[in-house]
């Protein structure tokens, strides 16, 4: 059910800047992989670039192979609707429809594949995203308000509930608890470990911490120098990376600070 | 400036005079000021054709110095303008210009019709062209059995109320609604202007209408029966209307409103026509407006400018005692 | 969290799901390509009129959209529907547009000559002539209505989004300015009339009195249209503007203006492009006149579209070139939007958001 | 909760700087000039239209056909209502369509261009408009009418002259001129508008696997909402009140009739007093200017009804 | 040239809603001031009162006091534009101007209020202020292009850049790091160390580490339940809460789980 991507020479431009260059990576699946690097890496340009939400942004193209279960998402006979129902996304900064109400917000994925849903199962189903998400209880009575009118955090809650509620094969989250008290981490992290027995997971993170908590395998971006490309330095197992990596820029920027 | 604002006249008049009023005077206007003023650079004419009811209202106002109007003024209006003016005012018809009866008929180029069968036809009780009063007339044409599409002016017009007059008073009573500016019955299509009534019939098939007959074009005209006669209409024909019509009674000297017989059996007569009138007042306060407006008026009646009108602008000119009785009145105009 | 995560039962194999409900690739293009060379072929053979062939060329891709239904299935189908529909919408706009433009080029094309645009109509009478007063009057008074619209609506359009706040005033500014789209252009130009008659008496005429009524016109379309692109600017940019300790009102002219500009700039370019080709309003209020005048303050102007109603409508005989002048005139009221379209574009070219779109 | 009351006094008129004020009083002057101006209409139109208001139908005369001033108005409110909104029913769907396809659908690089070719249509005087109607239209639509009134006669919208015969001068033709020209105006704006949906919602949408139709109706529609109706509401202000194209098309005679394409149809109030003004004179001018402030209030109705629509949902405007 | 804050029975309200019910809280000068507490319980809201960027929010308004050196903030004579520009602000989610360039949106402070700037001024500024923000080896080669096509960690360390720019009397940053590698963050506490020593500054962050490293003083807000309005429920000397918080609630969040 859960599916496997392979990656293989993977080049991400913007117009002509190349952003990422030669990204080679298996990420298995039923399992949950971390992207860590610094900043302007090109994690977020990565990740992207997974559900084709990359070529979405005018110029924006990619050069190389995307295969989930063998399959090429970039081929000529992929449809990008499919590809993104199948694979979900939580953006780095949260993005309710402000014109939606919290309970429309929620389901806004679900409607568009069952036009006619009963009102007592989309009741359930909000009710099991918001709490999967940690939401409901601070929701529950003004699911009929406007999405905007949420804390940060929660309306960063508010999309990973979203994007839950389809139930895509496979969840690319980007710093999906960068807005996020500890104890709503904690709520996702659950989440995560939870989804993780059926779906394929993928998460950026700064949180060192939190990529050896819930991560089983680990891949390190770095940029080689200013204006170079971002480029894919290591990934393996979790446990690895973190105790003995092979590449010293790994090292170092793991040991170098804890977030 | 433009290239050809320069000319070299050797009239004398100068300033500047404006008008108002009908809007059907604005080609013969147009016409007229160009001549005068070629021939007096130093003098501009200004016409805005915002419709006779227009005209004559702002006349009345003080807002223009004279008026162009397809209708005489009435009594009312008239009251109200010699205040205005204070003192007589000068109403002199400067044009006469014939209304035709045009029609779209396939394989049929001429038709005879009396005042009777176009008061039916307009009224609405014939309503095929084969129609027996319609043959009679017309024993050479072959008259298909459709239906009469007839075609009016949408707008309010000197031309309906002219052509209404016309079958109000020589129809016998086939036409019932009287003389009338605005079209009085929903039936039959419409059309705004001239323009847009020539170019009605000329796309409808089977279809009649009326217009201003210097604009009718390649449209059919049908021949009207005067006395015993059908008449086609011809400048000469229209401005002979004139020979039979006698200013309103009651009216001062320098008033020629005319009353124009349309019932006239004469031969020859088209009486299908509109008068066109210049009104201004007899006596201006400024010195120099009044000789501009008496240069003006006066080159409009003098034999000159009907010409220029006929010619120009498709007008009949007006001619006879009528013609005389007008550079008259206005050689009276002066300040004061 | 006890919720457990139901997940659709029946295994599914990643091949069907992302391919085998999809159309080749080659279908839609086959489509629409089979659709446009049988229109062609009907329309060439004569069999049918050239509307016919478009419209039976443009039947057969509904095939498309009905294949899709068959084996793509409702979503991807509505999407192609849509797809179809919205280019056919954008066809459509095409046939008025193309007929009028064939209409107004055809005829007064041959009309555009230097005599064309150097003349006025002063003692002209016949054949020749041109255009130079009336090309003068309807930029001067355009301008004029401009000037004195753009500032008004703009600043209203300003105080309804950034201070009204939805107070009593910025309401019934909102409710009068609806009702204002809703005037007659003849009552904008009666309404000058009566204005100018209080200062100057009866019978005046006058060029700026057009551009007043012009402007009556004009301040409801850019009141709205501005209303609604400062609406869309983010409060998040505002934000950013106000913790910097920048006042409000800069805040307005260097982010939210600059931000909204595309938009301004089309809504002031439809304002004028709606009230350049105005007739009865200047008819009242400006006049009519055959020599050309550069001063609004005093006689008469006439501008393009009067030039053009009237020299269509009273021609004079014979009839034709009067009437050929007005679709030349016609040809370049639509150039002088056409040029004006242009430089609004690259206005809001050069101050709109870099990058992005 | 504080009342408001104490807050009031708390917290009297904020220290304002030189800079805000002027401008702050400059926008509030506009808007205050435009009240006025309005005012000002309002004053002269019911200064000028009472006396034809209250006039009895004798007052008025021939020009009326004997009847009062509101027997004689209510066929023209019919077909002003009537033409515009069938110009809507037709210009709307289709603008938005444009527009959409515009800002969406058409190649990135081509739509500027493309929307520069539809603006074009906001170019054209509505005096070329008419001739195109008059000229062009009609004739084209002649033989679809003839069409129309054989195959659909029975429904009374198509139900032709009763000779048989159909008008290709009738209130469809005028509609359809008045769709034309009302399409670039909403065009332009609704484009405008959809431009400016957030990236950022465009792709929540795209990402929970939105095909691009879904994407337009989860992110773009609710985010331009209001101001599509603000463009249809210009562009209703714009049908409502156009003149001379009405007036050189239509076959108008002043009837209430639901037939699309018979000769004798209802006219508008508009293109009424442009065709009636001219030649009128004493009440006759005060009963046409009336007709005008009966226009302003079918205005008013239309934008009061689209306004309510737009404000039910301010909460979840866009901006947020 | 620092400054302190006493804020003495301070309601925050959003239209009818009250989200912060009467905070008393004084904040040093020259120091590190952090607010902790779950999401939604108005630590934007609260930092937001602080330099009056509450009210901009339409119904939203506030009672009680807040005096910076004994000045009421909210008095009638005090005019919100000066409190601004003497208390600037970093948001949660980073909001560049689209319309200016990367160089344009650092210099918006100044720019925007029309300074009169040399040009070599302006740039050395610039620099200064990207240095501060650790982002000027990433984009001084891009200075030109807009800011919207930056990464999210990026945009944020420009959102510093932009308000360190103007040099403000206080800064008021919320969660600046939460889209920050650990190396920026570093970069960013660095900055933060070297203002205090003249600035005030007051940040909002979810990472108990950071409140931890950075902060001198340290407040924690709670919700008493969902509905209610957040409170402050204590504050004090980082190291006091971070040992022996007087609140059970403060030590269970805190011991609860580390971010
Ligand atoms: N614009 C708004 N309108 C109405 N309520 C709002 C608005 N913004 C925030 N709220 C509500 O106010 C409360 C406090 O929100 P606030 O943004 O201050 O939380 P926070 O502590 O910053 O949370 P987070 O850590 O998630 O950013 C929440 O219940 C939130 O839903
Ligand atoms: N829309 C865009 N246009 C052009 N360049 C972009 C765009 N978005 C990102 N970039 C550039 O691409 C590079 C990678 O950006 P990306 O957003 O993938 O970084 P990231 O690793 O996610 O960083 P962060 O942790 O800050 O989010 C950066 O140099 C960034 O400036
Ligand atoms: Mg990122
Ligand atoms: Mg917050």
């Amino acid at each position: 059910m859960a599916k496997s991507i392979d990656v293989s020479d993977l080049n991400i431009y913007y117009g002509d800047f190349l952003a990422v260059e030669g990204v080679n990576i298996t990420i298995p699946q039923k399992s949950v992989t971390a992207f860590i690097g610094p900043s302007g890496c090109g994690k977020s340009t990565f990740l992207r670039s997974l559900n084709r939400m990359h070529e979405v942004i005018k110029g924006a193209h990619v050069d190389g192979k995307v295969l989930v279960d063998g399959n090429d998402l970039y081929g000529a006979d992929m449809d990008p609707v499919n590809v993104r129902r199948m694979i979900g996304m939580v953006f780095q900064r949260p993005n309710p429809f402000p014109t939606m109400s919290i309970y429309d917000n929620v389901l806004a994925g679900q409607k568009l594949n069952s036009k006619k849903m009963k009102k007592s199962e989309a009741d359930t189903t909000v009710e099991r995203a918001l709490r999967q998400a940690g939401l409901w209880a601070e929701v529950k009575d003004r699911l009929d308000r406007p999405g905007s009118g949420l804390s940060g955090g929660q309306q960063q809650r508010l999309c990973i509930a979203r994007a839950v509620a389809v139930q895509p094969e496979i969840l690319l989250m980007d710093e999906p608890c960068s807005a996020l008290d500890p104890i709503s981490t904690s709520v996702i992290e659950d989440l995560i470990h939870e989804l993780k027995t059926e779906y394929t997971i993928v998460i950026v993170t700064h949180n060192m911490q939190q990529a050896a908590r819930v991560s089983d395998d680990t891949a390190f971006f770095n940029l080689a120098g200013v204006g170079q490309p971002g480029k894919l330095v290591e990934s393996g197992r979790t446990e690895k990376i973190f105790s003995n990596p092979d590449n010293p820029a790994t090292e170092a920027y793991i040991q170098g600070r804890f977030g | 400036g433009a290239g050809n604002e320069e000319s070299s006249g050797s009239g004398d008049l100068s300033g500047t005079l404006n008008g108002a009023g009908a809007s059907s005077q604005q080609a013969t206007v147009a016409a007229w000021k160009s001549s005068f003023q070629t021939e007096n650079p130093d003098a501009t004419v200004n016409y805005d054709p915002v419709g006779s009811g227009g005209g004559r209202e702002q006349f009345i106002a003080g807002g223009v110095d004279f008026a162009g109007s397809d209708a005489p003024l009435d009594d009312e209006e008239l009251a109200a303008a010699k205040e205005r003016c204070g003192g007589e005012i000068v109403e002199v018809p400067v044009y006469v210009s014939p209304i035709a009866v045009v029609f779209n008929l396939e394989g049929v180029d001429s038709l005879n019709l009396s005042a009777q069968t176009i008061g039916a036809i307009f009224e609405g009780t014939i309503t095929t062209w084969n129609d027996p009063a319609i043959a009679a007339d017309n024993p050479d044409a072959d008259l298909p059995s459709d239906p009469i599409v007839t075609v009016h002016r949408s707008d309010d017009s000197g031309t309906t109320k002219n052509f209404t007059a016309y079958l109000e008073e020589t129809s016998g009573g086939s036409w019932t609604a009287g003389e009338v500016e605005t079209w009085p019955t929903p039936e039959g299509e419409s059309a705004q202007g001239t323009a847009g009534m020539i170019d009605r019939v000329g796309a409808t098939a089977n279809s009649i209408g009326y217009a201003d007959a210097s604009q009718a074009g390649d449209l059919s005209t049908a021949a009207v029966k005067v006395g015993e006669d059908f008449v086609e209409y011809s400048p000469e024909a229209a401005a002979a209307i004139l020979e039979k019509s006698a200013p309103i009674e009651g009216r001062g000297e320098t008033d020629l409103a005319l009353e124009i017989d349309r019932a006239t059996e004469e031969a020859g007569v088209y009486p299908v026509v509109l008068v066109s009138y210049a009104i201004a007042c007899q006596t201006y306060e400024d010195e120099a407006k009044a000789e501009l407006v008496k240069g003006w008026l006066a080159y409009l009646v003098s034999e000159e400018g009907q010409a220029k009108a006929a010619e120009d602008a498709g007008a009949a000119p007006i001619g006879g005692d009528i013609a005389t009785q007008a550079q008259d009145a206005v050689e009276t105009i002066s300040a004061g | 969290m006890t919720t457990t995560l139901q997940k659709t039962p029946e295994p599914f194999d990643l091949k069907s799901e992302l391919q085998e409900h999809q159309l080749p690739l080659w279908v839609p293009k086959a489509i629409v390509a089979g659709a446009a060379v049988v229109g062609v072929l009907l329309a060439v053979s004569g069999a049918v009129s050239i509307a016919q062939a478009v419209l039976i060329g443009w039947a057969l891709t509904w095939a498309l959209p009905i294949a899709s239904r068959v084996v793509e299935g409702g979503r991807k189908a509505s999407d192609r529907t849509v797809t179809l529909l919205v280019s056919s919408a954008f066809g459509l706009a095409l046939i008025p547009l193309g007929s009028i433009l064939w209409l107004v080029i055809s005829r007064g094309g041959p009309q555009l000559s230097a005599e064309f645009f150097t003349y006025s109509m002063r003692n002209v009478v016949g054949e020749g002539g041109g255009i130079y007063h009336a090309l003068v009057g309807t930029l001067l008074i355009t301008a004029a209505a401009t000037i004195i619209s753009v500032p008004i609506g703009l600043f209203t359009a300003i105080y309804l989004v950034e201070y009204g706040d939805g107070n009593r005033l910025s309401r019934s500014i909102t409710f009068l300015v609806d009702v204002m789209t809703g005037i007659p252009s003849i009552v904008a130009g009666l309404f000058a009339y009566a204005l100018f008659v209080i200062f100057f008496g009866e019978g005046i005429r006058l060029g700026i009195g057009g551009a007043v009524a012009l402007a009556v016109l004009m301040v409801p379309i850019v009141v709205r249209a501005c209303e609604e692109m400062l609406k869309l600017v983010p409060n998040e940019l505002r934000e950013a503007a106000f913790a910097l300790g920048v006042p409000k009102w800069r805040t307005v002219v260097k982010v939210v203006l600059p931000t909204a500009i595309s938009g301004i700039v089309t809504g002031v370019t439809l304002a004028i492009a709606r009230v350049i080709g105005e007739t009865a309003p200047l008819l009242i209020i400006a006049g009519l006149t055959d020599s050309v005048n550069f001063n609004l303050f005093s006689e008469r102007m006439t501008t393009l579209p009067v030039f053009t109603y009237f020299s269509v409508k009273f021609p004079g005989v014979p009839p034709e070139a009067s009437i050929d002048r007005g679709w030349g005139a016609a040809l370049v009221l639509i150039i002088i939007v056409m040029l004006l379209n242009l430089v609004a574009r690259a206005v809001s070219y050069f101050f709109s958001p870099k990058g992005e779109r | 909760m504080s009342s408001t009351t104490e807050r009031e006094k708390e917290a009297p008129r904020p220290v304002r700087r030189p800079g805000d004020r002027i401008f702050e009083a400059l926008s509030t002057s506009a808007g205050i000039l435009i009240l006025l101006t309005l005012l000002g209409v309002a004053v002269f139109l019911t200064l000028e239209g009472l006396p034809g208001i209250t006039a009895s139908a004798d007052e008025i005369g021939g020009k009326t056909g004997g009847k009062g001033f509101f027997a004689y108005v209510w066929p023209l409110v019919f077909g002003t209502v009537w033409a515009a909104f069938i110009a809507l029913i037709i210009a709307v769907p289709v603008a938005i369509g444009v527009a959409l396809y515009i800002s969406h659908y058409a190649p990135r690089r081509l739509s500027s261009t493309l929307g520069y070719v539809i603006d074009l249509l906001a170019a054209v005087p509505s005096v070329v408009y008419g001739l195109w109607g008059l000229l062009f239209l009609s004739r084209e639509l002649a033989p679809f009418y003839q069409w129309l009134a054989d195959t659909f006669g029975f429904i009374p919208f198509f139900a032709g002259n009763p000779s048989g015969g159909v008008s290709a001068n009738s209130i469809l033709t005028a509609s359809l001129v008045l769709a034309v020209m009302v399409l670039p105006i909403i065009t332009a704006i609704c484009r405008e508008i959809f431009l400016q949906t957030p990236r950022l919602h465009e792709e929540a949408a795209l990402a929970l696997g939105a095909t691009r139709w879904e994407m337009v109706r989860l992110a773009v529609f609710p985010y331009a909402r209001s101001g599509i109706v603000s463009a249809s509401m210009l562009g209703l202000g714009r049908a409502l009140g156009e003149t001379m194209a009405v007036a050189m098309v239509l076959s108008a005679s002043g009837v209430v009739t639901f037939n699309l394409i018979g000769s004798t149809n209802p006219s508008t109030i508009a293109a009424n007093i442009a065709l009636q003004f001219p030649e009128a004179f004493g009440t006759f001018t005060n009963v046409l200017i009336a007709t005008g402030l009966v226009l302003f209030v079918i205005t008013f109705a239309a934008n009061f009804a689209a306004r309510a629509i737009v404000e039910r949902r301010k909460d979840f405007s866009g901006a947020n």
